[in-house]
């Protein structure tokens, strides 16, 4: 009777991850999903210490101290780090799941070869299913963390004709899979030999990818980590482990694919990495020369427009911008100048990148316009700042079939009356190609460091 | 082959709820905003940290004194669980930005 | 190897039902989906008809017999019927699947009976409940399409004080499934009695519920037939009868909680019957005189006005004034006015009411406004004609709390710069409501039958 | 009430299998337009005509001498082919409207 109360409760913890899930999809209720996935889950723990009964070992012991140690450690991680860092952290988080799987097929694998017992085809192939796919989930996130984080740069892993390096592994891993299966049980060395190898190819699987598609790589991994905790649900049997497992490796999957939408580029072009090969048709395109404004000529335009929009981009994270430039929207205010800002979905370097930065500036949410309201808002508007954005507002967006942004909906600044650029050189921005924007009419440049830029006009607005 | 054959005839309900629950994986995400990508991957990755049940269920049978077992199992155990709460907990306050939203409009 | 395959394909005829539904419910995609569906379901026989194999009897002259029979009925039936009453032959549909149910339920029983073995608490409950829902579902449907088809009105059907009868039927049915399970194997003759009980039951149950609801009254049917498939797929121990069954009965549940939404009415509220009760709050509510017009000052002003636009609603469905009113159409084109039709969600009886009449009139789909487009041309058009439509144009919806509309979003025709209102008398619609509409300054009446109205416009109109 | 649990543990599969199935259920049709209510209920009730696959699996069974079975299960059969035959012919009828909007609109 307890135990089907405990199978019960198991059902209801896969449930509450459905749920959760579904809540977390809409802003409304996507705090409650959050915890009432997290509920499931330890529902589905506490089940789990106590059933099945049986006479066995238990080892309480080790794995309460485990999960305290395990708990303590991921509850400070997760409340310590930046706001702005918090894609890495996710990383991390996801590798060491997908390591979690691994260690449970190694050990999984020791237990056969000790016992020397043989496991039947089914058992084999689950097992190293396991190994493999939390392998790559493990040592993909890793350096997909290292590369968000900026400790390893593309160049310094990817080698030439990395692609095909990549086929080779990935032909090697399998290969090993089945040779694996074909031995029952198979030794403990070869085991460990072919976790090397699936380490290995995890690494080099994400090697070629852009740092910058990092947000991308992460949410593959994650559905991959789904999948391990599937197949090892079918190791032991378990339902939740299963369902759970393979709702994250279908969710995870769409979402991909719909961050890959977002920026107009497919999972594949992704996948093969160096993104704005062919891209430069426009870049060489002439000797024209971008129009400079001075700082005090650029707070002369803002303090006197009746309407100024900001549109934020990469270099806002980069400059750690953020502070200043709500200090200049308060001054604006202050003289009664109308501020917005305008936030292009994939303005950054993952999804709602803008929101968490301008949320930490306490910037509040009537000022932000999404797509749509800020470009039915821009011809109204006198005066637009870019703060270290580019591809979503590069024109060619819209009237360049040959470009790579071709397609992604932008913001058209252009309908504003005047553009001001801060950015610290005419360099490109993530899909590396060059922006006619710069040369617009309208458009004034003012190089520097976004901050520092930012600051600079804020101190000269104060003197007007 | 045979051995597939097998599979099948003896895990029928289990490939239907396999089927199902992707296509329920699908359903679930097909119509979420852009905004919510990012904390919507933390949440999918903290639910991956099911695979601790896995950990638990491994060291409840081990052998009081297979130490390589006990002691590789509790790492396991420890992993899974930083991406189990540390997850949640991302993702929490990921989403505290949009109860400040809420809030405010 | 073939029964694996075989169970392949029910899996493949079950995802065939899932995706179908999905593409059922986007309009784009809907034709696809339907298809689809039928596709999984002939999968699905087609794999019954030949698996399991086993020494079995076969009896296939029987089952290939009375398909045929089946599918020329229902096909006939299908394309004879009359576009106006689908909902009817759906109600039809619906019930002979039901009885398929209770048939189903009462060979298995007699079969237990005369090998006098026990089934075992499960399966008899099983069977009862299969029995149960499926005779809910059979009658209740067939009462359903008697009131649609107005062979049977509400008031024949009904006793005073029925709600509290049906609770007695409820409690007796219930009994009788508790009863049955405690016989192990019950005789035939009590589940005959037991069955006279379930069908009594179903008619009862659909008997208080006014005949214009029954649009939501067939998707509940609808939901229970689906979950009688279910029970009866645990009897065959078949999992696409039970996956089908419960998709059925799910989406059906659902559907009929949206239904109830888009009158902006409970679901108990429909069920308990008797709409429009406390509703006369504002009916008695003065001597009010609505104002009349004749033929041929309605002509008149609709021939000189710029822009007219329609709104159907039930009187056009009693009065089959679709061609009519597209002829008046074609007159007032013809002239160069422009003339749209105000499509409401819940016009008519049944949703998609409307589209239907005027796609069998052949007005061209940019004719048709939804709800809102239809609100955001009001403010520009010269002149609306109301054809017997009532509730979807009560003002009362938007400023009158005690009403029972209040809260539907209704067409804004008081916009308009005149209204002309078609229908026969000052009675009210379907939710028994007074409408001061009638009595509004822009409003003139145009009493009489809808098709008579709209052919003497026609005729004035040709003469101007 | 043994029994129940007994059910239950025998049949974890199934009442996942099942829990999931109205799950996908009330997300597929969640957001379906009020215009398609219609024809969704009528390609539900066509739906709903799984049950002749019971009736089907029952004749093939029923002794080729018992007619009450036989007969009573021909009908169940005819009852159920219209009910899927015609459910799902009209519902192809109905969406036949809306081939004339797309190609209009
Ligand atoms: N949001 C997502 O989910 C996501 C995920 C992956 C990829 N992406 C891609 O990322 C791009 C985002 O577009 P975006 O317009 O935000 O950025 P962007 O196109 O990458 O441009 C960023 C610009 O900021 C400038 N910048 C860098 N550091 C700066 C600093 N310290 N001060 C001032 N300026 C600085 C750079 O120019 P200088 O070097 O001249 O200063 C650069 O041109 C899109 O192509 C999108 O597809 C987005
Ligand atoms: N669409 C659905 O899915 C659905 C389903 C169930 C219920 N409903 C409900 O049905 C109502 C629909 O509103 P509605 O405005 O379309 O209709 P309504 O409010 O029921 O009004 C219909 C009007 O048409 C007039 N009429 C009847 N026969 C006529 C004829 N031969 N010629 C001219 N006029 C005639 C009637 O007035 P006279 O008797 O004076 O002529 C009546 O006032 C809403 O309350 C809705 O909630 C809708």
């Amino acid at each position: 009777m307890l135990a089907s109360a405990l199978n019960l409760a198991y059902l209801a913890g896969a449930l509450a991850f459905v749920v959760g899930i579904r809540r977390l999809s809409s802003p409304d209720t996507a705090r409650k999903g959050n915890l009432l996935a997290a509920i499931g889950m330890g529902i589905a723990i506490v089940a789990t210490l106590v059933y099945p009964f049986g006479p066995i070992p238990n080892n309480y012991a080790w794995i309460i101290g485990g999960m305290a140690v395990g708990s303590g450690v991921g509850w400070l991680a997760a409340n310590k780090v930046q706001m702005t860092a918090m894609p890495q952290m996710v990383s991390i988080f996801n590798g060491l799941g997908g390591a979690c799987a691994v260690l449970l097929a190694l050990i999984e694998f020791r237990q056969l070869d000790v016992a020397g017992t043989s496991a039947g085809l089914g058992a084999l192939l689950v097992l190293g299913l396991t190994l493999l796919i939390g392998a790559v989930a493990f040592t993909g996130s890793i350096l997909a963390y290292l590369k968000l984080d900026g400790k390893v740069w593309d160049s310094q892993v990817t080698l030439p004709k990395h692609s095909i390096l990549n086929i080779i592994l990935l032909i090697l891993s399998v290969g090993g899979l089945v040779y694996l299966c074909t031995l029952d049980p198979p030794s403990f060395g070869l085991v460990l030999g072919y976790m090397a190898l699936c380490l290995v190819y995890g690494f080099s699987f994400v090697a070629p990818i852009g740092g910058a598609d990092m947000p991308v790589v992460i949410s593959l991994l994650n559905s991959f980590t789904g999948l391990s905790a599937a197949t090892a649900g079918l190791i032991y049997n378990n339902q939740i482990m299963l369902v759970g497992g393979i709702l994250v490796g279908a969710s995870g999957t769409i979402l991909t694919v719909l961050m890959c939408q977002a920026m107009n580029r497919s999972l594949f072009n992704v996948i093969i990495g160096g993104f704005g090969g062919g891209a430069s048709a426009k870049a060489s395109d002439g000797d024209q020369v971008a129009k400079t404004v001075s700082t005090s000529d650029a707070a002369i335009q803002l303090f006197y427009a009746q309407s100024v929009m900001f549109v934020p981009g990469y270099g806002l994270a980069v400059a750690q911008a953020q502070k200043v430039c709500k200090e200049v929207d308060d001054l604006l205010q202050a003289n009664g100048v109308d501020v917005k800002y305008a936030i292009h979905p994939v303005a950054g370097r993952m999804p709602g990148h803008m929101n968490v930065l301008l949320a930490e500036a306490d910037v509040p949410y009537p000022q932000l316009l999404d797509l749509d309201e800020a470009n039915s808002a821009l011809p109204n508007t006198d005066a637009v700042v870019i703060v270290g954005a580019n591809d979503v507002v590069n024109p060619a967006a819209l009237d360049d079939p040959g470009s790579p942004v071709y397609g992604m909906p932008v913001l058209n600044v252009w309908d504003a009356k005047n553009i001001i650029v801060l950015k610290r050189s005419m360099r490109p921005g993530y899909a590396g190609i060059q922006n006619q924007l710069f040369f617009h009419p309208k458009t004034s440049m003012l190089f520097g460091d976004a901050k520092d830029s930012l600051q600079e006009l804020a101190g000269e607005i104060k003197n007007l | 082959m045979e051995q597939f054959f097998q599979f099948v005839d003896n895990n029928l309900i289990l490939l239907y709820l396999l089927a199902f629950t992707v296509m329920l994986g699908f359903e679930l995400i097909s119509k979420v905003p852009t905004v919510l990508h990012t904390p919507l991957m933390s949440g999918a990755n903290a639910i991956s940290g099911v695979v601790i049940i896995g950990a638990i269920l491994l060291l409840r049978r081990a052998d009081a004194e297979d130490y390589f077992t006990l002691v590789l199992g509790t790492l396991g155990i420890i992993l899974g669980m930083i991406n189990v709460v540390g997850g949640f907990a991302v993702t929490g306050r990921m989403l505290d930005m949009f109860k400040k939203r809420k809030t405010k409009s």
